[in-house]
């Protein structure tokens, strides 16, 4: 604690860089020299000698964290001696499980799409706005038009077909009490849905 | 008891030379709970609605507010204790069956049992009160711990790939949905309160027949529930200014009369 | 700001410990260490120890970025120092006016989770569609599968834990150790039971 305290008096620069850091280390994009002069309230001039500072010590081959001048401004990223870590990282996730929410609403998708958020969250009985934009976002379902409301309706994808190891939805194992008739078990979930309590 | 008994506080005028005693009945009590700000009597309304969960009330906040008022006070009025000891009394009971409602073995606990009961969930719901004050403590003093939520702008883009999945857990998911709910215990029904407008039909029914009627008379045989709904129908049809209140003594039967309407001041108040 | 990376080419883990502030700085999520240990390729331990080394170097006071061990895992941060600047620059969506009934809500579902919302609402004696609908937008509380009447039940996220600063639930207070508040409402009564004039 005593050292650095000594180092901030020696370099003025010193506690602008450290607030430089900290944005840059929070930010979820590049940050413009114009943002950080309003986020850390100091002059462009500055900022930038900070900046030069940074740059000599997250620099590639002396720390794992590098800092990059890129398009939209100044962020860190990871060093290239970590490229592999990171790769797995990132790539090693082959997740073995939907969650629970993700499954039942692609159940209801599969069996009874195409069919709107609103349906999916009047037959499940919660709100389904961000697993829908989940499974969207992990391929699973697409856009499928919109109803006669005007709200989008979702479908399962080629790609939900080939995790299922269906050759097409024709395909889905059939539920009990329901010759594969998407009418009846749609009814069935309109009936339940009215009926559940508010 | 005297319905309507007049409360009386001091009001910080704005010039403290004509700082008038102004009157106030106990319904008029100013409130200011977590759940709920403005007079006693417009809470009583709300819950009789249903559209204020009573669960949620601080009976113990109502309680101080009224011992503040009293500390006020040069003297004590005895009439307005017995009457917001009255008020009190029907809420808490309220309370008491809304907190135990929706469980069908609670019928068959003592009375000894179902207070305990009634007073272990209390105490929890205190203890999640307690705990919601630490998490908001704690929310205020992370207040300067800022991270980054989502991916890093220089991440590399993973792939995100997904292991291969059993159709079958769709067909069991969609099974459970469109499967039959168990069947809902209506036990809870009978703790149900009557709503305070079959009281208002009931006494304004009596009162198109009879100048007057005593309110012990009409209620006899009620339950206790129902006799507290009764009277706070009493009270409303009182404040809409439809009934007179009289009472001979503390604990003498409550007269009720039709309110004798001056054309004038009618006409007045609805051109105002 | 020289010091302490001295430090670390100093030591053997050097490298590692690069490895792992790569990792830190573009994951989306506290990483543990099992996670570290599958990325990086190395044991448990080696990992445990360069962590108690960044742990040195990125500490409050010291550098803007902080190491901090949270929600299951570890994370960089920015430094307390650097919270104004960080303000005028970022939104905290997540926490902004959580309500008295969300807070409630969230203390039902940390203790006494997985629950469903008849659970919640028993708990807290309201109805708390709209409340729990909001909690699951934050990414504060989300399903964890259904109860035996069918009910969708909810548990907290570690984005729950990284937002209230918890190491895991386990950092939670007893809830046992709440509930002081009938001694303070006699208290009270007896203080204005006092100022009562004779």
């Amino acid at each position: 604690m005593e050292r650095p305290l000594r180092l901030i008096q020696a370099n003025p620069l010193d506690s602008l860089a450290r607030a430089i850091e900290a944005l840059l280390v929070v930010a979820s994009q590049p940050l413009s020299v114009g943002a950080l002069v309003e986020a850390c309230g100091d002059e462009a001039e500055r900022i930038e000698t900070a900046l030069g500072l940074l740059g000599e010590r997250y620099r590639e081959g002396r720390s794992g964290i590098v800092l990059e001048q890129v398009a939209g401004g100044w962020a860190f990223r990871a060093s290239r001696d970590a490229a592999e870590a990171c790769g797995r990282l990132f790539e090693r996730p082959v997740e073995r499980n939907l969650s629970q929410a993700a499954l039942e609403t692609l159940a209801v998708v599969a069996y009874l799409g195409p069919c709107s958020r609103p349906d999916i969250a009047r037959w499940r009985g919660v709100a389904v706005d961000s697993v829908v934009a989940g499974l969207v976002e992990r391929g699973l379902i697409a856009e499928a038009g919109r109803g006669d409301l005007g709200a989008v309706r979702y479908r399962v994808t080629p790609l939900f077909e080939r995790v299922f190891g269906l050759e097409s939805l024709a395909a889905l194992p059939r539920l009990d009490d329901f010759g594969g008739d998407a009418d009846e078990l749609r009814g069935r979930l309109e009936s339940l849905a009215e009926r559940r309590p508010a | 008891m005297t319905a309507g008994r007049r409360w009386p506080f001091h009001v910080a005028a704005s010039d403290p030379e004509t700082s008038v005693l102004l009157a106030m009945t106990v319904r008029e009590l100013e409130l200011d709970l977590d759940a709920f700000e403005g007079p006693f009597d417009l809470l009583l309304t709300l819950v009789l609605r249903e559209e204020l969960p009573l669960v949620g009330v601080d009976v113990a906040g109502i309680v101080l507010a009224f011992v503040e008022r009293l500390a006020e006070r040069e003297e004590l009025d005895l009439d307005a204790c017995g009457e917001f000891l009255v008020l009190v009394a029907a809420l808490l009971e309220l309370k008491a069956r809304g907190l135990l409602a929706g469980e069908a073995d609670l019928e068959d606990l003592e009375p000894g049992e179902a207070a305990e009961e009634l007073a272990r969930r209390l105490e929890e719901y205190r203890r999640i009160k307690g705990a919601a004050e630490w998490l908001a403590e704690r929310l205020a003093s992370e207040r300067d711990r800022f991270f980054r939520l989502g991916p890093a702008p220089l991440a590399p883009r993973g792939e995100r790939r997904l292991a291969e999945q059993d159709p079958a857990a769709l067909a069991a998911l969609l099974q459970a949905l469109v499967a039959e709910p168990p069947e809902v215990s209506l036990a809870h029904l009978e703790l149900r309160f009557p709503p305070v407008s079959r009281f208002l039909e009931q006494f304004r029914a009596v009162l198109g027949r009879r100048a007057r009627f005593d309110f012990d008379h009409e209620v006899g045989g009620l339950t206790r529930v129902e006799q507290a709904v009764a009277f706070l129908a009493l009270l409303e049809l009182r404040r809409a200014g439809e009934i007179r209140l009289e009472q001979a003594a503390p604990f003498a039967p409550i007269r009720v009369s039709r309110e004798v309407v001056d054309e004038e001041v009618s006409w007045n108040a609805r051109s105002a």
